[in-house]
């Protein structure tokens, strides 16, 4: 599991961090992706960075799909305490090919107690 | 008005060498003077001119060598912190025994002195960092 | 005065800090992460609100703009800038401070 | 006025604002120190850095008044939100030459009021 | 589940993050900067308190001393360990999370 | 036990460096195995061998090469990572047309990948940074 904490623009972490998830998912390792704290800030809409000259790489998030990477946990508190709701957040889908390509929700937003849960549940976890 | 810039973070890893970038510029088509630009702390990584970064993301070292030769920019390397951090010119690899250098055009490497002078001789000192 | 946060109030101290610190009648600028603290609705909605009964807070377009914070979301009393209104706020103010 | 803001050991930024102090010291400027957050952590006494393989740069403060940087303004709040008071503090002082050599502390105690008003009073400010 | 902590808790939010999230049972190290969390009578001590009930909490030793922080000024309950016993937690936990 | 650590945080700058380096020679002393020393953001920055810090501070590249020798470390650099700043050895130097490299000894520049089988090959995966 990839723990998202910073938000995107002030730091290269969550771009860095998104490099890292590509390829590892191509190591066809079962990978997901929490989003905690400023991390929720990765997946707000209309992110536009033309006028600070800087790369927008928001768009790659939408690509996470056809990676497998299809678990995106969201802590519904970080949401909240930044006065943000889902409807924020950038619509991310997959394709599950054992549902004749049905189009699927990435993004689930997780309460803490059921993040915490998640947490215990991985081997490998990277904080970015 | 006279401004001087320091910059305190290297490129990409924050947003600080951008928004001082964005912000000269700002100021240099208003018509105010740049006195000095300052790299400090990691900031100094802004002037190796050995980075390659990806194709389509901006090359904050080529842009920061190319706002200086148009506008005559002084981009002042502090040398402790250079020294620190392996960004060093040929004056400096000399003296210290170092098989080469890294300099980007454009940057030169000087004292802190040149930072309290910046202080004294401009109108404003802004500082962008982390 | 001019005072500039660029961290987001959820992971650092600095807003709290300048806001604590900055005289009443002082200009207050939020770039990079610090424009997070001009979120309406947000848990530090409250500490800015009260401040900007002392001070004037801005906050830098293009910054907004990277994030995909439109000015509907911001605390009402907020003015929104661009790098030109940057550089005339840090001539209007004689002295400057960087809450980095 | 140097606005000294972070811890002394985890980054560098206490280590090379001190270095700015100095040589700006050299410069015969008028020179003043302020602590704030974790900026007072720079003073505590007694550090010893020698099982992180660090270099200690605290017995550098004690050169401040040699350069005649004898204004060390420490936030009565930063100390007390730390749990620290002034006993933890490195007793720095300096010699006054104009009353016979005198020795005098170099740390002055201010409450955030009086901080604010000396902030305001300077011409140029500088943030570590 | 050991997990480290390395920064202030006055100038960030990862120690109150990692307490709210660390289940009963885990093991908490506080290294770098982290080390100040351990404080008695500072303003964080309430939360860390509350924390050693549920989590053990350990400081490392070198960066304890390098930051002038002696055993007595710290909460009681905190444990106090060097390298060695860095390394004997990171074996005795099969997983680490790292709050950055 | 099979350790990696991964190493976020430039020389000097931030002390993830020095704690990762603490670790590891506390991990070795234990009798256990390094699998390898992954530097990924600005981590990177340790691994090149221009730096000249002040003679009486500790040399942290020179450090990492030498217990890279001692012990038969694998240190490696993220190329995506040291692309952006600045760091090359001789074959990126070729291939992205740069007129010098600045790689320390024992560290070698390779993939992204190098992390992800570090963090399948051992038994526990540490990260230090900021």
């Amino acid at each position: 599991m990839y723990i998202n904490r910073h938000a995107p623009c002030g730091t290269v972490y969550a771009v860095e961090g998104l490099e890292v998830v590509l390829i590892g998912a191509a190591f066809e390792q079962d990978v997901c992706m929490a989003f905690v704290g400023d991390g929720v800030f990765q997946l707000k809409q209309d992110q536009d960075t033309a006028e600070t000259g800087m790369k927008n790489f928001s768009p790659a998030y939408r690509a996470l799909g056809d990676y497998e990477v299809n678990r995106l946990y969201v802590e519904r508190e970080s949401l909240e305490e930044r006065g943000l709701t889902e409807d924020d957040l950038m619509p991310l889908t997959w394709e599950d090919e054992d549902d004749d390509w049905a189009e699927k929700p990435s993004i689930h937003i997780v309460d803490r107690a059921q993040l915490s849960d998640l947490i215990e549940e991985q081997d490998i976890l990277l904080n970015f | 008005m006279k401004f001087s810039v320091m910059v305190n973070e290297g490129p990409y890893t924050h947003q600080a060498s951008d928004s001082a970038y964005q912000f000269i510029r700002a100021a240099l088509s208003a018509g105010h003077e740049i006195f000095r630009v300052f790299f400090y702390h990691d900031g100094v990584n802004n002037g190796t001119r050995l980075t390659t970064p990806p194709q389509d993301d901006r090359n904050i070292v080529n842009r920061w060598s190319e706002l200086a030769s148009e506008h005559d920019l002084d981009l002042v390397v502090c040398v402790a912190a250079a020294q620190r951090r392996g960004i060093v010119d040929p004056d400096e690899a000399k003296r210290n025994s170092k098989d080469g250098d890294n300099i980007a055009p454009g940057f030169r490497i000087s004292g802190l002195g040149q930072l309290i002078e910046a202080g004294i001789e401009s109108d404003r000192l802004l500082v962008f960092g982390d | 005065m001019l005072h500039t946060v660029n961290k987001s109030p959820f992971e650092s101290s600095s807003l709290k800090t300048c806001l604590s610190l900055a005289r009443s009648g002082s200009d207050v600028l939020l770039i990079e992460d610090g424009v997070y603290g001009a979120l309406a609705k947000s848990a530090h909605a409250p500490l800015v609100t009260e401040a900007l009964e002392a001070v004037r807070v801005y906050a830098l377009e293009p910054d907004l703009k990277a994030r995909g914070l439109s000015g509907d979301r911001l605390l009402p009393g907020i003015e929104v800038v661009g790098y030109d209104g940057f550089v005339d706020l840090a001539c209007a103010n004689d002295k400057i401070q960087n809450w980095l």
